[in-house]
């Protein structure tokens, strides 16, 4: 439901890095190097980041600049990590997060 | 402990100006900057800018991003990225993350120019994916080139909301609606015309019910408010989208001068807590400087100059300069600054409804409330004449800082006067060319060139046009007033794009005369 | 002493009421009527409801709901929310790994 | 405002507040009145949440262990709020041989006051606590030792004695006491003369100005100390933790946090510019000890940092208790950086004091005049 921009009106075509495969829950997508990961998992359609402690509620990208906290994942086994100021690399493991560890298919309502 | 002459938080215009004025007097200045591109909010915003020439108007503000960081770099300033600050310490001691390890550093002075971070309102399903800051928003849109959904509705009809509303359509995206608790459009008449004519409504008096949708936004419920911001029953309009956007305002984000110990002051009118400070940005520490919207949220382009004034102080404070030549650097940036905060969105203004301009003339009550000038309003402004052959019609209808329209006019047609607010106006004697310039060089996309009778029964219109695919020669579509509705048939008879339009496309469409002073926009069929 | 001095003020009983369930804080999954009671249960000050509910004190240490609360809390004790002194800012600014932390540099950044 | 009460207690941290609730209980009349704009804004907020009684000292054994016994275990239903108290023991590491001494002293002083405490080695530890890493070769273990909430359950005392009808005023600092025909009558704040019968003075470090105005020591320095939070982290375990070295202690909490604290042994000489800020070389020295004790929290993300002063007394324990020269007046400070885990059994059994003149638990060993001279 989301897509990059192929050509801006004002800013042109932007310059990414080399395109690189990663996993999202064990699934592979690709991406571009260096830019932020949520970024790359907007690309791909991705909405759901993790679900929340308490009432087990989905949250997304929010602020989008490492303030809100709320699109924290679990990255190469680190929970909490900020997807969106965080660089996207080759082969990194990206998982959808509950409470404050990498989700169980269970986890997901 | 690595000591600099001057630690600067923040490569953001305020902070880079700083760093700017400081390293050309050869103090060693350093800027930290947590994210990997410095600029701050600049290199999202790709408008042109208002004001005057010392202001950088018509700039594009990503472009002013690059100018400053060459400025600075060519200046000796050591701007360092992904260099997030964690702490202000006694001592002007300044603990930075880099990379993998801390690093503590000591400032002979230090000035915080951290910016702002976006307000947000709660609703029922602010916390599906696809509630997101319109800063976010501009971020995917301008930096990483995603989008952040396909059709979106905006909360808030402030400079930021109109502005990224006009971005997402740029990028593909259709907005839905601009929404507004508060009864009157809070940014620029000029923002929310460009906005509306494209068939945008506007809903003041409006705020979100609820937000739809199971794991992510699929709707949203909006209704009016009364007086009291209460919901009027019976007043409930949905919309399927897939994004909201929240554009509520901004707050200084200002907690690393509250951890060093600066006197703080909660001031509304300034966007919530910010360091009690003078005018050019001294705080109650010794040594310590704010400069930009941590101080007090306005434009950039104040900013820009608040950031000269803190690094001109700090100059001072260190001996490169004596108090002489401060005053008067900063008696020439007082002057500067002053320029900018005049009109009717002058910080002293904020809050107040304003009902006639400085020319006495009445504000466009449409304008307020549905983001356009009416039909029948427009014609009291004074850039809104009628003349035989091509001529310019400068819908400029509010008192704002900006006067870059002219000087783009080699022909002297146009005229602001030495007030930088007054409404521009159409010259008697003027020999209007057809350049096109002065549509271009508005920022606020309220200049059009008609021609309101080719002698055949048409018009022409020439408007401007950031949009892409941009429309053929000859193509058939549909004129829109305006209000965004279709008011006739048009044809493309041109589309301009010189590099001195700056990516301002200048779109010429024939419309039947009748409609010379309405058809603002065109609409391939 | 100021207009929260005396916690003995009768700011009237504490009454549910429609929206109490929405979230405020994002974080820590705080809701507006958790907000309310705890205003009701003599919880006066920024500093007070962020320690008896964690209402901003999660992760984003309340940089997104903290303007919220204060409107809250304000509205609840009917004084206005420049009145409410905010939250003591404290270091790290942002999350920080403990093994960065207690990674300080030897040569404090070398110029290269 | 009321400024009359049979008893004004000065202090809001967790002393006050509780002595407040409990004296509320037996039916007194009570005024606090705190310096701060927040209730609990002393080491009560402060502080690393032990509620533990071995590491002690063995004059203040008696009243934590009454505490232990009789009043944490049913405190968050009694205040209905919870004060996340888990009692799973406390472990006090070491990792040499003269850790493991001062660890054996300490607990054989415990032992002989009644406590089930005993030294146990690097493998039973791990059988406790498998995270800790190899380094840690002695521990003292006692079992009924745990921790708690100071936030809530401080602010869970002020929310009881507030709806007990007790008078809290916030933002009032008291300038001076006096005496009226030989008894403690007034407490002088800048605008305010408020009157009791009794006075309860837990001011912490400010108890010493206080008290200065009626001519009563008690010797205290100020130390600042400091303690980090983490984001929440899966539940890894429940025991409290110190060391022979002191070099940090801590738990992890209900919410799943890690809080610590820590020294580095600037702790006594930090520059005062009059609030309580953290200094930019504690921090990482508490986390380069917790990363040598738990490798596995290496990568947890510390999201805060604070400081606050422990009101250091000479001796190493608090002074509780009646103030014999002056009929109505009573002191409980110099806590020394634990007084949040006996914070309920002193207060409890100062209610008990000043209303019926008489304790459960022996205070002989606090007394406030007990400092003489070394030599």
């Amino acid at each position: 439901m989301s897509e990059r921009i192929a050509e801006h009106p004002i800013l042109g075509t932007q310059e990414k890095g080399k395109e690189v495969s990663f996993t999202y829950d064990g699934k592979q997508l690709k991406g571009y190097e260096g830019e932020p990961v949520a970024v790359a998992l907007k690309a791909a359609g991705v909405m759901v980041h993790r679900y929340t402690a308490k009432r087990h509620e989905p949250r997304g990208i929010f602020c989008a600049i490492g303030r809100c906290t709320d699109c924290v994942m679990v990255v190469d086994g680190v929970p909490n990590v900020r997807t969106c100021i965080t660089p996207l690399k080759e082969g990194m493991d990206v998982r959808t997060q509950a409470g404050c560890t990498a989700a169980e298919s269970e986890d997901r309502p | 402990m690595k000591r600099y002459d001057l630690i600067i938080v923040g490569a953001g215009p305020a902070g880079l100006s700083a760093a700017i004025e400081a390293a050309k007097r050869g103090i060693k200045t350093v800027v930290f900057d947590e994210n990997s591109r410095p600029g701050g909010q600049l290199f999202k915003q790709i408008h042109k800018f208002f004001g005057s020439k010392e202001h950088r108007a018509k700039i594009r503000g990503y472009v002013i991003g690059g100018q400053l960081l060459d400025e600075a770099r060519k200046s000796g300033v050591e701007v360092i990225l992904d260099a997030t600050v964690i702490g202000l310490y006694q001592d002007r001691e300044v603990v930075v993350k880099l990379g993998e390890a801390i690093h503590h550093f000591k400032g002979n002075a230090v000035i915080v120019a951290t910016g702002a971070s976006e307000n947000m309102i709660n609703f029922p399903g602010w916390t599906l994916p696809g509630v997101i800051g319109a800063g976010a928003a501009q971020t995917m849109l301008n930096l990483h080139g995603v989008l952040p959904g396909k059709r979106v509705l905006m909360l808030g009809s402030g400079n930021v909301g109109l502005v990224v509303s006009f971005q997402l359509m740029q990028c593909g995206c259709e907005v839905a609606a601009i929404v507004d608790a508060a009864p009157r459009v809070g940014g620029y008449g000029v923002h929310a015309s460009k906005v509306a004519r494209t068939g945008v409504p506007f809903y003041l008096s409006h705020t979100i019910v609820k937000a739809e949708g199971y794991d992510h936004v699929t709707g949203v419920t909006i209704a009016e408010v009364d007086e009291h911001f209460s919901f009027i029953p019976g007043t409930e309009k949905h919309f399927d989208v897939d994004t909201i956007c929240l554009a509520v305002g901004l707050s200084p984000m200002s907690q690393l001068l509250k951890m060093a110990g600066c006197k703080m002051s909660d001031d509304p009118k300034k966007g919530g807590q910010v360091p009690i400070c003078d005018t050019y940005g001294r705080t109650s520490l010794s040594g310590i400087f704010a400069a930009g919207d941590v101080s007090a949220i306005e434009e950039a382009s104040s900013a820009m100059i608040e950031g000269r004034m803190a690094g001109v102080c700090a100059a001072e404070y260190l001996g490169y300069i004596d108090e002489e030549e401060e005053k008067k650097e900063l008696a020439e940036l007082d002057d500067a600054l002053n320029g900018l905060r005049q009109g009717m969105f002058a910080p002293g203004n904020r809050g107040k409804a304003i009902e006639k301009t400085e020319e006495g003339i009445d504000i466009s009550k449409n304008l307020l409330k549905n983001g356009f000038v009416a039909e029948d309003e427009i014609e009291r402004y004074p850039g809104v004449t009628h003349r035989e052959g091509i001529h310019p019609v400068i819908e400029c209808t509010q008192n704002i800082p900006c006067n870059p329209c002219q000087d783009a006019c080699r022909q002297g047609c146009i005229s602001i006067g030495d007030k930088i607010t007054s409404l521009p106006i159409v010259t008697k004697d003027s020999k209007c060319t057809g350049c096109g310039m002065c549509v271009a060089s508005c920022s606020g996309q309220a200049i059009f060139l008609v021609n309101e009778d080719c002698g055949d029964g048409s018009a022409t219109v020439t408007l401007p046009y950031e949009f892409l695919p941009l429309p053929e020669e000859g193509s058939k579509g549909i004129g829109l007033g305006r209000d965004g509705k279709k008011v006739c048939d048009a044809e493309v008879v041109s589309v301009r794009s010189l590099d001195v339009y700056d990516k301002t496309n200048l779109l010429t469409m024939r419309v039947p005369k009748e409609y010379a002073m309405k058809a603002r926009f065109f609409r391939k069929a | 002493m100021n207009a929260l001095s005396d916690r003995s003020r009768d700011i009237g009983p504490f009454v549910e009421k429609e929206g109490d369930d929405l979230l405020v804080c994002r974080c820590e999954e705080i809701t507006k009527g958790e907000i309310r009671k705890a205003v009701h249960d003599g919880m006066w000050t920024i500093t007070e409801i962020r320690r008896y509910l964690r209402a901003g004190m999660g992760l984003c240490q309340g940089q997104t709901c903290s303007k919220l609360v204060k409107g809250i809390v304000a509205r609840e004790l009917g004084i206005s929310p420049a009145e409410l002194e905010p939250a003591t800012s404290r270091a790290p600014m942002r999350p920080i790994e403990m093994r960065v932390f207690a990674e300080e540099s030897k040569e404090d950044h070398d110029e290269n | 405002m009321k400024t009359n009460a049979e008893v004004i207690i000065i202090g809001g941290g967790i002393i006050g507040c509780a002595t407040a609730y409990y004296l509320a209980k037996r039916g007194a009349e009570v005024i606090v009145l705190e310096c701060s704009d927040n209730i609990g804004n002393g080491g009560s907020s402060r502080n690393g949440g032990g509620v533990r009684q071995s590491g002690r000292d063995v004059r203040e054994l008696p009243l934590v262990m009454y505490g232990i016994k009789h009043l944490w275990p049913g405190l968050s239903e009694e205040l209905g709020v919870d004060c996340e108290y888990r009692q799973e023991g406390n472990l006090r590491l070491g990792k040499n041989e003269k850790h493991a001494q001062i660890l054996q002293k300490l607990a054989d002083n415990a032992r002989k006051a009644g406590l089930d405490v005993r030294m146990i080695d690097g493998d039973e530890v791990r059988s406790i606590n498998p995270y800790l890493s190899d380094e840690v070769t002695v521990a003292s273990w006692c079992p009924t030792d745990g921790h708690a909430n100071p936030l809530t359950t401080t602010l869970g005392y002020y929310k009881a004695a507030r709806n007990l009808g007790v008078s809290f005023i916030t933002g009032e600092r008291v300038t001076a006491l006096r005496t009226v025909g030989g008894r403690i009558r007034q407490v002088i704040t800048e605008d305010t003369v408020y009157e009791g019968e009794s006075v309860l003075v837990a001011a912490g470090l400010d108890s010493r100005p206080i008290l200065d105005s009626v001519g009563i020591d008690i010797p205290m320095t100020k130390s600042l100390l400091e303690c980090l939070v983490t984001e929440a982290e899966p539940q890894m375990f429940g025991q409290m933790l110190g060391t022979a070295d002191a070099d940090f202690y801590g738990h992890q909490t209900k919410h799943g946090s890690f809080v610590f604290g820590g020294s580095s042994g600037l702790e006594r000489y930090n520059k005062d510019n009059g609030t309580p800020v953290t200094s930019s070389k504690t921090a990482p020295c508490i986390c380069r000890g917790i990363i040598k004790y738990f490798p596995d929290l290496a990568k947890a993300k510390i999201v805060r940092t604070w400081a606050g002063f422990m009101d250091a007394s000479s001796d190493g324990v608090p002074s509780i208790g009646k103030v014999d020269e002056i009929p109505g007046l009573y002191v409980a400070c110099a806590f020394h950086g634990h007084g949040f885990g006996i914070a309920p059994g002193a207060a409890h059994q100062l209610a008990q004091l000043i209303t019926t003149g008489s304790t459960d638990v022996d205070l002989q060993d606090l007394r406030y005049d007990r400092y003489k001279a070394v030599n």
